[in-house]
Parts: C-alpha cells; structure tokens; sequence
C-alpha cells in the first residue's frame, strides 16, 4: 500500500463520517483540503454540510450560470443550495458550532500535538499579518474535530509533534489525524496509528521520535 | 442523526429517563406542546425537573403532568396564573421545588445552553431577591448578575411546519420559547400541525433548522404530506 | 382640576410619549393598566408596540373571529397583527429589551423609591407565589421607563416612598410616575411634581412625608 | 425614532464624527455595503475604527476607505486574504492597527452589545495568542474566555429588500454579519435592493425588525414601490 492522494484521504475521511453516522450527520469541512470530503461521501449518506458563513445543507460548488455572489462558502467560493437548506446569521452560525451541534469537523492543519491541540491559523513569522477567521471557533465547535493534513512538511519535518511550536488555535480539541501515510488518533492517550499507508511501523516510529506512537 | 418521524406522540417522548430536565415550550398555551406532555404522562419518567415560562394551566398539560407527581422541580418565570391551581396546591403543601428566573434571563440562559456560552453578565434581576447569593461585578456603570446556562435533557415544543429534514416555522407569538429550547436540550421532539416535504420550506424563512429537531410528530395522524 | 381617572393617566402618558417622539416610538406596555396607553395614542404617532413574547407591532385586542390563540400579547390576551409587524423568539425579544432598543416601557407599580427603584412583582407575603414572568427585564430594558399607578394604596399608604419596602424589580430604573393625582420625576434628584391633579402642593407634601417633593 | 427612507447613500452615513466605531456587514464581498462605504469615503469622517469580518478587498469599498487613510484601527478576523493588499500595505507600514478576534467571538460580541449582556465566557480562543491578558474561568471543565461587547456608532449593513417601517430580509450568506450589526450600532444605515410598501413582507420571516433600522437606501434610485 503506498502513500494516499489527497483525494484518498478525503475518501477515507468520508468513508469513516458515514460508517459512524448511519442516520446522518452534520458536517462541516474546513477551507482548503477538506473540502474534498464533500466529493467522495456515498449517495444517500445523509450528511449535510455546514458552512460557517450562515448556511446548512450546502451544495457542491456552482459553475457558470448557478454562481450567485451572495451564495458562497466560508472559503468565498461560489456554492449552490440543496433542499431542506437554511440560512442563518453569524451569532446563530457560531452558536451551532459553539454549543456542539455539528457532528464532524474537518480541518487542515500546520501542527496536531499528541494531546491533539491545533496550530492551524499562525506560522508565527514576525511579518505575517495574523488571521484567524473561525479556525479557533471550528477547533473547539464539533463533537469530534478531526485532521487531515499531510504527515510531514515540505522540510520533512513532523506535523503530528509533542508540542506545537506554531501558535496555538485550540487545546486539545482534535480526536484523529488523517495524513497521507496513515491515520492517527490524539489525545490524553497520546498517538496512536488507526492504519498505515505505505510505511512501517518501525518507520513512523523514527520518523515521529521522540513521540512515542502505539 | 438528521431528524425522524414518529408514528405518534409516544414514540416522540420514549425513553426519557427518571430525573431529567425537561424543557417544554409555550407562553401560556400558546405554542404549548399539549400532546407531547400528554405523552410524558403516559410515558412514566419520575423526579422531573420542568423548565418552562408557566408552571400549567387548567388540568392538562403540563398541569397535569403536576398533578400526576412526577415533577420535582419546575424552573420558570411566571408560576402564578389565574388557573394555576395544581401548581399552587403543590408549592404551598411543599411538594414541588420552585426557581424563579425573570422571563428575560431563562430565555438567555437557554440560548446559552445551547450556544455553547459559559456564562454572561445581565443587568437584569441585578440588586432584587432574585439576585441574592449570585455573583454580580459592575460593567459599563451598571451592576450586572452571573447567569449560567440552562439545559435540557429533553425539549418538547410545538411548531407549525416542519419539513423532513426537521427544519421548522411557527405561528405568530406562539413561535416564544420553541426556538432557544430547540438548541439546548440532547433530545429535541416537536409537535407540529404539519409536515411537507423537504424543499417546501423558503430556506430564507426557516426558523429552526433541522439540526436542532430529533423527533416530529405531526398533531393529526395523515398530516404529512 | 380633579384627580384623574385611569384613562386621563393613559391619555397623559400618551400624549407625552407622542410629544416627545415626533418621529415615532417603540413601546412596551406593561400588563394591566398601562394596556389603555394604547387607546389614547393620537392618530399617525407611529408607535409601535413590542409585546416581549415575541413580536413587534401589535395591534388591539382581537374579538370574535379575529380570535387566534396563537396571537397573544404578554398578558395572554388575543390581540391582532398590524401591517410592519414581525415575530421573534423569546431570546431575541428580550434581547431587544435588555440591549435598550425600546424607547419607552410603561408599567404598573406596588411601589417607587425617590431613587427610581421598583417594586411590582411581589408582595413579599410569606405565602404568595413568586412569579416575576419580564417584570424585571421590562424594568430596565428602555431607554425610559415609567410607571403608572395610584399614588396612594387601598390603605390609603403612599407608593412613592424614601424605600421600597416590597421586593424589588429594579434599582433606580424608573424615572417617571403617573398617577391619579399628579405625574412626579423620580431619581438622583429626588421626587419632583411635575404636575398635580385635584391636590395641592401643601397636601402631597404633608401625605408624602417624610419624602421631600420639589 | 422610525426608519427614514434616505434620497441618496450620502444622506445615509451624514453626521458620522471623526473617531467614530463603524460596523461594516459582509463576509468577503457578499453582504457588503459598497455603496455606503463609497459615501462615507465622500463624507470625509477620519481616524475612524473600522469592524468588519474582512479588511478589505482589491481597490474598493473598505479598501478604499482604508486607502483613504480614514481608518485609525481595524478589528476583525481574517485580513489577510488574496486581495488585501491595500490594509497589508498599511499594516506592514504601521500606519493601521489591528485587533484580530475570532469570527464566532466578533459575531457573539456585536450580539452582546445589541443584547444587553455586560460579557460574556466562551470557549473559543482560550489556550491561544488570542486569548492573551484575557480573564479565563473553567466552568464546565472547560476553559472559557471573558469577552466584552463591540458597540458601534454607525453600523452599514446591506440587506436585501426592507419595508418602509425598515423590516429588513436578506439574501442567501449575504445574511452574515447584517442581523447582528443591526442590532449593536447606534445608527444603523442599509442599503437594500428594493423598498417595499410596509405590510409586503411576511412578518414570520422579518430577520431585523424595524427597530433596529434608522436610515435605508434602495441602491438603485427608482427602486422603491
């Protein structure tokens, strides 16, 4: 088994929502990458999607003639509108979040600790103009929040790591990490790999040390 | 779990457990859930606590839920009304807790509950017997009270209008405590006098979106459609 | 001049709501006998009523086949809809009230300090029944709240007091006090008369005492 | 004071004062108040507080506020966005102060100042650089922040029809910010897709009642009826 695409992560992520929410469940999928999710949940899976900018029940993103400016996700991407949606304001969008309503939440990240808090909004940089959105509010707002990301930076350097070195987006707010070369649960428990893809054991193990991987 | 159907008021309301909160919505009659709380009746549950703005009316509903005795404890603004006599002949005999929140902060405090808010500083009740023992600090020249969230381990509302998929509309001032009891209890059941099918509903217009819905029952047996 | 009926105090108070907003007002009136403000607003005052179970813009009391039981105002009496009018949840009624949107709240009184506290929801028996229902949140949720009562009780005790004696609603949120025999500023300054009504000053002086009218 | 129909956009932001805190609805370009902000770049007030979702996007609207060099301090969630490049440039520089808050603690603190509530602790944030300084309490086995309300003096906001009462509907996510804001401004200004003649809309789906509502211009001139 070699390392998943991104489009394999997004599948097992889908894959992992359904399977745990037979009746359906309320999802939110963070900008970027974890999007991707929405593309592969199986038909009929009853998910439905919330985007933080005001709106349930979001459908795929929309192309020509559908784009309507005042229809997009929190990414600003124009989205198109399924039955059964609603629309709501921002105090109501983020006290849906807040108060723990949403089932799922996806969220790329820079950093996972082994006590799952999240860098995900900051690299620190001096110059870097800070900008949060709701990254804080997505980390804390779901029953389980989870990650997809790839393992390892550009540098080859861990992104699941003792400690995170990156400003903080929330303390241990994530359950399970989904990466290229396996997926990973955090916690009080400390790592643990669910499933592999195209490493060992014995690898991951080096590669993340000094964190001790069960 | 998106929200499902009931066949009737009872499978709306099973399962409630001995000493749960039950939030139940309404001011006055209007928008009182009568057949969900006939329901409860019939269910069992003990050792309640009821968390709504009255403490019943007449000899039905949540009167006689009082009446049945399985009520604890009622939370809730305005106990006293002209025909409140089951709740005054428990109070005063002592066999029912009272809390006493002004109608403002209950419904504050339900939105907390379900909006995830700790605790918030209201001016409202700041300096009266309501007050007494509540931690208050002084913000922008006003004495304000701590309040904490109030939650519910079931909400029974009435609606007009739900959808499949549990979204839901109201019916003028009968929309009152429905919508903030709607986000704080685990389980959520509605009455509602109809349901449509999904994609009916002005997306624009819904007041409580399925999220919040666990269970719908429709008061009319046949009123889907 | 004689003292003055319940009309004449509606009448006076909403001759000065309307005075004192030409270009209209958002107004709470307490259940009783602040409800007969209603009937005494000029025509094209543009007041608008609030009735914090949930909607702006009521309209009279409803008869006959205008009958909705789902059209209620706060003292569970059916009442119509006005066109403009909209329907909110209890949260978002009160917070209109509590965030000081309404101009002006009018409310019935067991008693008023010189101070501007209030107490009107108990009577502090020992074996009455609590019940506060928005009594506390009316008293301090507009930019104005006023009272209307008699001055005297049945016992012929007067109810602008040094201190309320009864529980309190509020602390110093009333400022102004119609009654039968005259309309008083109440507050930092004291108890101010601002107009008598069938009494003398020398009288409402002497029943008053020991408070101090100015 | 009743809403006021307004002749032009101009008449719409007329008196805001140097210094002053002004909301400003939208989340990117959907639910901007373009029209509104151009006129108060027209009305000339300076060192203003500017508090957006956003801070401004390619060379118009708030940007060009910004570029005016109007605005003294911005608070809002996310600056940095492809097209930010005018508030990047004055940030760089020193020329703008920032205060960044998390989009779900910005919307709940306009709701506390429209709502009455002296501040309110809530999760998001606790742990965090953003969080800093703050006073934290756990309540619930949970870390919470304390936060304070963000009033306005001006708030634009763009709906999409109003009445003439000023009974505001929206469209779509162009909602956002608008209800809230609304609710948190001494002076709320809006700029509507049409007027429509009061008794129109329907009152179960008013999203901002009228009260809120002080000053509404149709953006097209000829759009009311």
């Amino acid at each position: 088994m070699s390392p998943r695409t991104k489009d394999e992560i997004a599948a097992a992520i889908a894959r992992d929502i359904a399977d745990a929410h037979p009746g359906g469940a309320f999802v939110n999928l963070g900008i970027g990458q974890p999007t991707l999710v929405a593309d592969h949940l199986p038909p009929g899976s009853g998910v439905v999607l919330h985007t933080e900018n005001g709106m349930l029940n979001m459908g795929p993103a929309a192309h020509g003639e559908d784009i309507d400016p005042d229809l997009i996700n929190a990414g600003k991407v124009p989205v198109t509108e399924l039955p059964g949606a609603s629309y709501f304001h921002q105090a109501d969008s983020f006290a849906m979040m807040r108060g723990g309503h949403l089932d799922v939440c996806v969220l790329g990240a820079f950093q996972v600790s082994a006590t799952g808090d999240l860098a995900n909004w900051h690299t620190g940089e001096p110059d870097a103009i800070p900008a949060v959105g709701g990254a804080m509010d997505l980390a804390i707002g779901a029953k389980r929040v989870w990650v997809m990301m790839t393992l390892f930076d550009k540098q080859g350097r861990p992104k699941i790591v003792p400690e995170c070195t990156y400003p903080l987006t929330g303390l241990g707010c994530i359950d399970r990490v989904y990466t290229d070369l396996g997926t990973f649960e955090v916690g009080s428990g400390g790592v643990r790999a669910l499933e592999l893809c195209g490493i060992s054991a014995a690898e991951i193990s080096a590669r993340l040390s000094p964190l001790a991987v069960s | 779990m998106t929200a499902r159907i009931c066949a009737d008021h009872d499978e709306a309301v099973a399962g409630t457990a001995d000493g749960a909160t039950v939030l139940v919505g309404g001011f006055g009659m209007a928008g009182m859930p009568v057949d969900l709380v006939d329901a409860l009746i019939r269910q069992g549950a003990m050792d309640l606590t009821v968390v709504s703005n009255n403490a019943g009316n007449g000899d039905t509903g949540l009167a006689a839920l009082l009446a049945a005795g399985r009520v604890r404890k009622v939370i809730c603004s305005f106990p006293r009304q002209v025909d409140s006599w089951v709740f005054d002949g428990l109070y005063r005999s002592g066999r029912i807790e009272l809390e006493v929140v002004p109608q403002g902060n209950l419904a504050e405090r339900l939105r907390a509950a379900g909006a995830g808010i700790g605790a918030f500083f209201t001016p409202t009740g700041a300096g009266t017997p309501l007050a007494e023992g509540k931690e208050t600090r002084e913000i922008d020249s006003r004495v304000q009270v701590l309040e904490y969230p109030v939650r519910g381990d079931l909400a029974l509302i009435k609606a007009h209008v739900a959808d499949r998929m549990g979204n839901l509309v109201y019916r003028r001032t009968a929309r009152n405590f429905g919508p903030v009891m709607a986000t704080a209890a685990a389980t959520v059941a509605v009455q509602v006098d109809r349901v449509v099918e999904t994609g009916t509903l002005d997306p624009e217009a819904v007041v409580t979106p399925g999220i919040y819905v666990d269970r719908i029952v429709p008061v009319e047996r046949g009123a889907t459609g």
